[in-house]
């Protein structure tokens, strides 16, 4: 018996771990306490696991196969299910724990007031644990099966506060679309297994991309949709919104947070790993444009929007279509960008949904219209909101900055080296995208925190402390993540991209060294030593440096000219002195936020949101036809381009 | 070290609120006769402020009437402290040819203290302009008398003469004959 | 013999689509969605065949290198396809009985309270 | 002995020469000059050059009255951080040709740092709570959106220009772009350059919301925008931002269009710099206020994002076929 607490078997226990504690929290039955230490202790141990793994992987590039049940590959065949971690799974690994964990530890507060947790925990961790499941597995059928699992389980979750406005709904909706996704998955695996005769991730990519022929190449369209339902970009991103609008807080921040990155870590798997075929240009176009359209139209698209959660499902959207482009260009800057852009998108992203949920625990509404000026009852929840909404409008001390910063640098060198013209456009659209984001959060930030506060919002009192807590540890990730660019990139995102451009290692180490060299022989994937340089300069610290000396000497200029602010005495309270300006008027409780915000934007595009508007109809038949399209386009497209 | 470069910088650009209480408009455009090439008055620094927070000089015209003295008042309570208050016109001062109407509570003297009256029914611009440069010169008094008051903890500045009661628009009687004088 | 297998499990998927997409009752669409999983569920067995091969069933000791399986792998994946299969079905169902509850229809046109 | 002797230059840096007084006298010098010419193009005697700080001393010294309704701490914060940022980026920008702070930020730090003081406005007229704030905000970030689109193209092309000369075929460092042009020439003189040096001289008065796009702070229509609940000491120090972001950014166009006229003494650099900025102002700002019309909302924006975005466009794509 190997020793069980070498690290090679903590990628089973990380899975383990969630799966045995939902079978837990169920024995553990009516006991609030009970429950709540299985959860915490499942996920932490989860994460604890992940984190003993990053030395090996990350630091010294050793790839883990651990084969379940020790059945080890038989005349070149891999009989059984086997766990593959490398640098880019372990990536996505650690970023899933990480929003797991806090979101767990939120919902303990979040949750109190909702009846039957207990199956509400149950559903969290079997989502959790299929999460990391899908993202560790090196089978291709083991895959699908962790996609059902983290579908099922997001679908009851999002209808689990069924009286919520559209819950019920939105959960149906997601359920058919996803399963048309699931069933193209199931398909395309099918397909690949006919003509490979095997399901182990590594076999298949040292065999498939020798021979393309029909059938596999319809594969790749189908897994490619299948995983793009995952990852809700541009024909499924209406689902996302009407999930994310519905889903207690804690949830959203694991749709957003998560399943979306499980999306884009399956297509990245299955371009740059399974077929290769990423080194085409028509491929890096298909993935870009995709990536630039769903960008562009989720942002205006949230500019439009009237409900808080459903602007920052848009936005989650948004900033996916930003990895995806940075990891449709085959560079290796390019992937790092794009992860290092999912990483950030996750710890703000997971930040702005807590704050939301917050908000609507307090108020009992997310509408944009109806609240205002929260920030005088809830000061905590206002200074996390901003700092999220800086981070993701990416102003520059914040993590938001530093990764759009490298998607702008991996983008516009991709554009300069290949010539082509079409990358220039998708740097332009990021550019454009990234005001437009800020413009969302100014909307959100007048509408929500600042503005005059309603009637009645009078007496709001702020979150308990556990969410708040739970904030702030997303507050903390997203500063010290942005302004140490140069460590993550070096110990995470920079090691992710190697694994993604040595695929030959990839292969060996599952399946015995020389292997893919004796299948593949010609094309055998070569390590080829990657390169990180970027055309621009950018030192975070060098800048906070600066802003501190200069604010302390305004400041010292500020005091130096009487700043004497003059606290409200009663005689001048009664004349009318502190209140707003009016034109004399006595002052009228009127909140400018929301809808009427943006005139001039939206008036000049008012054709284009009105088109929008009336194509996100709702109607599940709709959605399902997008889907059967894109299915169609993508088959069409991947048969002429391969 | 910047104390008298601010009392002196407090005459220098001082910024103006013209505040409308139901003139005939000929005192208005006086006034706005006075920021015109011919006359100019940024030349001593003035400038039309958007807002009672930005102002230093209060310039009030017409013969405040019932339902905008209220307004008049919270507005001119708005305007942050060294401030001085310049009626344009003989209405502020007398009610001109309205006084004894039902809806006027003429002078303006009775609610709030006014540092400079230009009388005259619309004033010249250079009139105007007069008093509006020996505003500037109470504006430096104003600050200093202002700053004692801080000193010694005394809250507001000088009180009108004669403090009125401000009979607020929405209670004051239709008929309003008890407080014409 | 096996094409008309692969020919029919197309027609199943491509059916199951089309009822999702152009039936604007939700108990159809759960059908469509079945149907879709059944197409899937058919062309996966047909995959596994071998003309001529056995259920690969032996006893230990019968094992000749005479004896010809069919390929049991497929064989293993439809049954858990099956299953996920049903548990997709009952849970829509479970969601088409609390949408019926809640807006009082079942036509997916009017069941579109969050749009735009 | 040497690291308190470099923190005091750095100091240096920061408080006197391209720093805080450097930008204070200039910002108030430029904002005085432009108040002079209008006035005069309308033939009137105009305020004494010195009337901006007179003004700010004035407001040094006024109460400041804070609002029941607002939130105290982001309203007094948002000034004070505002102009921080601003002379922050004056640091970055190279004195026409020579860096003062060598390989800190490049050309997309520059467009996201010219956001923060925008957004110090933003917050601050969000903070105060008043209506009028809120139609001022609005309308400030649709200018914001309207100039981001010509800025982007005008740093792209310009990135590429010099991208092409030097190999690299990209270069965001400002400091490359400075010594590029100290080697061979400013870049105005290129041709295909010249289309993006007027995209970038008709962005400016848009980017400092100057006379004709100041839809965001229009006196008449919603009394000041964002600042009308703003006295004393706070609003002094947002026309002090206002101020130095017009010389911020004329400065920016020297160094990235004229950069090749530097003598290579500061001091004297900086003078000629100065010069040249009054001149743009003058041109650029002053007599486009004295002879337009405040635009609508949606008229500045449609203008930007037609107009000039046009203009850039086309140095844009010269740039890309290596003109």
């Amino acid at each position: 018996m190997t020793n069980l607490l070498s690290y090679t078997h903590f990628p089973v226990y990380s899975i383990m771990v969630l799966f045995l504690g939902a079978f837990l929290v169920v024995i553990a039955g009516k006991s609030k306490a009970l429950r709540h230490i299985f959860a915490i202790c499942a996920v932490t141990a989860s994460l604890a696991c992940l984190i003993a793994l990053i030395k090996p992987v990350m630091i010294d590039g050793e790839v883990i196969a651990y084969w379940m049940g020790a059945r080890e590959p038989a005349g070149g065949y891999a009989i059984g299910i086997a766990l593959e971690v490398d640098a880019l799974s372990l990536f996505f690994g650690l970023l899933i724990a990480t929003a797991v964990f806090v979101s767990c530890c939120y919902s303990i507060t979040y949750m109190r007031f909702d009846e039957n947790v207990s199956q509400y925990y149950t559903l969290f961790l079997m989502l959790s644990g299929g999460v990391i499941g899908l993202v560790l597995s090196g089978d291709l059928f083991n895959m699908f099966i962790m996609v059902e699992i983290l579908t099922f389980a997001a679908v009851a979750l999002t209808a689990f506060r069924n009286k919520a406005h559209g819950a019920l709904e939105a959960a149906f909706k997601y359920l058919v679309v996803g399963c048309i996704g699931s069933t193209c998955i199931l398909a395309g695996t099918i397909m690949l297994y006919a003509q490979a005769r095997t399901l182990n991730f590594a076999q298949l990519s040292a065999f498939i991309p020798g021979n393309f022929n029909t059938s596999t190449i319809i594969a790749f369209a189908l897994l490619y949709i299948g995983f793009s339902t995952k990852a809700f970009i541009v024909p499924f991103h209406p689902l996302a919104a009407d999930a994310h609008g519905a889903a207690p807080a804690s949830i959203s921040v694991l749709i957003s947070g998560v399943l979306t990155k499980s999306g884009i870590y399956g297509i990245i798997r299955l371009t740059y790993f399974l077929f290769q075929s990423m080194a085409l240009g028509k491929m890096q176009f298909l993935l870009v444009f995709i990536g630039s359209v769903s960008m562009f139209v989720c942002v205006t698209m949230a500019l439009a929007q009237h409900d808080f959660k459903r602007l920052l499902a848009f936005h989650s959207i948004s900033q996916i279509g930003y990895v995806l482009t940075a990891c449709g260009l085959c560079t290796a800057l390019g992937i790092s960008a794009g992860l290092y852009h999912a990483m950030n998108h996750t710890l703000f992203k997971g930040l702005l949904f807590l704050a939301a949920g917050a908000v609507l625990q307090q108020t009992g509404t997310t509408d944009l219209n109806k609240l205002g000026g929260l920030s005088k009852r809830m000061p905590h929840t206002t200074v996390l909101f901003l700092i999220g909404a800086f981070s993701i409008s990416g102003i520059p001390p914040f993590n938001g900055f530093a990764s759009k910063w490298m998607v702008y640098q991996a983008t516009y060198q991709k554009a300069v080296e290949s010539g082509n013209i079409g990358f220039l456009f998708a740097t332009i659209i990021a550019l454009i995208t990234s005001v437009l984001t800020l413009a969302s959060f100014v909307k959100v930030s007048q509408s929500v925190f600042f503005g005059q506060l309603p009637e009645e919002y009078k007496d709001v009192k702020e979150v308990p402390f556990g969410m708040r807590f739970a904030m702030g540890i997303f507050a903390v990730l997203c500063i010290v993540t942005g302004l140490f660019r140069e460590l993550v990139t070096h110990y995470l995102t920079e090691p992710a991209a190697r694994a993604v451009f040595d695929v030959g290692k990839y292969i060996n180490s599952m399946l015995g060294d020389g292997y893919a060299s004796a299948v593949m022989g010609a094309n055998a994937p070569v390590r080829t030593e990657v390169v990180f340089d970027m055309a621009g300069t950018w030192q975070p610290i060098h800048w906070l440096l600066l802003l501190c000396i200069l604010l302390l000497a305004i400041t010292l200029v500020a005091l130096l000219g009487r700043y004497d602010t003059v606290s409200e005495n009663k005689a001048a309270l009664a004349e009318g002195k502190f209140d707003i300006f009016f034109g004399g008027e006595k002052s009228v409780p009127s909140q400018v936020g929301g809808g009427d915000l943006f005139w001039g934007f939206k008036h000049n595009w008012r054709h284009y949101f009105s088109f929008m508007h009336d194509l996100h109809s709702g109607i599940v038949n709709d959605y399902a036809l997008w889907a059967v399209v894109a299915l169609a386009l993508a088959m069409l497209y991947m048969l002429i381009v391969l | 070290m910047f104390k008298n470069l601010i009392t002196e910088s407090t005459a220098k650009s001082p910024w103006l609120f013209h505040i409308n209480s139901g003139s005939c408009n000929g005192c208005d455009i006086e006034l706005v006769a006075v920021l015109t090439p011919r006359y100019d008055a940024e030349r001593f620094g003035f400038k039309l402020a958007g807002s009672p927070r930005h102002a230093d000089i209060v310039v009030v015209s017409g013969p405040l009437t019932q339902q905008s003295l209220p307004r008049t008042l919270r507005a001119i309570s708005q305007v942050p402290e060294p401030r001085c208050i310049v009626t344009i016109g003989s209405c502020p001062q007398s009610g001109n040819v309205f006084k004894g109407s039902y809806s006027v509570m003429a002078p303006l003297s009775k609610y709030v203290h006014v540092d400079v009256a230009v009388a005259g029914c619309t004033p010249k611009p250079e009139a105007i302009m007069d008093g509006l440069v020996q505003a500037t010169e109470i504006l430096k008094e104003k600050r200093k008398a202002w700053l004692e008051a801080k000193k010694n903890g005394l809250k507001d500045g000088p009180k009108a003469e004669t403090e009125q009661e401000v009979p607020a628009a929405e209670d004051v009687p239709a008929s309003g004959e008890e407080v014409q004088q | 013999m096996i094409l008309f297998n692969y020919i029919a499990s197309f027609f199943l998927i491509v059916l199951g689509f089309y009822c999702i997409v152009t039936k604007y009752n939700a108990v159809k669409t759960v059908i469509g969605l079945s149907i879709a999983d059944y197409g899937v569920n058919l062309l996966i067995i047909s995959i596994g065949f071998n003309p001529g091969g056995t259920a690969p069933i032996y006893t230990w000791g019968e094992l000749n290198p005479s004896s010809f399986f069919v390929d049991p792998i497929p064989q293993a994946l439809t049954l858990t396809s099956i299953v996920i299969g049903a548990c997709t079905t009952a849970m829509s169902l479970a969601l088409v009985i609390k949408l019926k509850e809640s807006y009082g229809t079942l036509d997916t046109r009017e069941i579109r309270r969050l749009n735009g | 002995m040497a690291i308190v002797y470099s923190s005091l230059v750095y100091l240096g840096y920061i408080l006197i020469f391209p720093g805080f007084l450097f930008c204070f006298v200039a910002g108030m010098l430029i904002t005085g000059i432009d108040r002079k010419i209008v006035a005069k193009m309308q033939k009137r005697v105009g305020p004494p050059i010195l009337q901006p700080m007179y003004d700010f001393f004035k407001l040094m010294g006024k109460e400041t009255i804070i609002p029941a309704a607002a939130n105290k701490t982001v309203f007094l914060a948002a000034p004070i951080v505002g102009l921080a940022a601003m002379v922050v980026i004056q640091l970055f920008i190279p004195v026409i040709s020579t860096p003062i702070l060598y390989g800190t930020a490049d050309l997309i730090v520059i467009l996201y740092l010219l956001l923060i003081p925008a957004l110090a406005e933003i917050y601050g007229g969000s903070a105060s709570g008043s209506p009028y704030a809120g139609v001022g905000l609005s309308r400030e970030m649709v200018t914001i959106i309207a100039c981001e689109l010509p800025l982007v193209l005008i740093f792209l092309s310009v990135a590429k220009t010099v991208g092409n000369a030097m190999g690299t075929g990209l270069c965001f460092s400002l400091s490359d772009i400075a010594a590029y042009q100290a080697a061979n020439g400013s870049l105005m003189l290129k041709a295909s350059m010249i289309p993006a040096a007027i995209a970038m001289l008709l962005v400016i008065p848009g980017e400092t919301g100057n006379h004709p796009f100041d839809a965001a702070e229009a006196e008449t229509e919603i009394c000041e925008g964002m600042l009308a609940e703003y006295s004393g000491a706070p609003l002094g120090i947002y026309k002090l931002t206002h101020a130095i972001k017009t010389f911020t950014l004329t400065a920016l166009f020297v160094a990235l269009f004229l950069g090749g006229i530097g003598t290579g003494i500061v001091l004297l650099d900086a003078l000629i710099e100065f010069a040249i900025c009054v001149v743009l102002t003058i041109i650029f700002i002053s007599l486009v206020h004295a002879v337009t019309a405040r635009l609508k909302i949606e008229q500045l924006f449609k203008y930007y994002w037609t107009a000039v975005s046009t203009i850039a466009l086309i140095s844009l794509v010269l740039a890309w076929f290596g003109m």
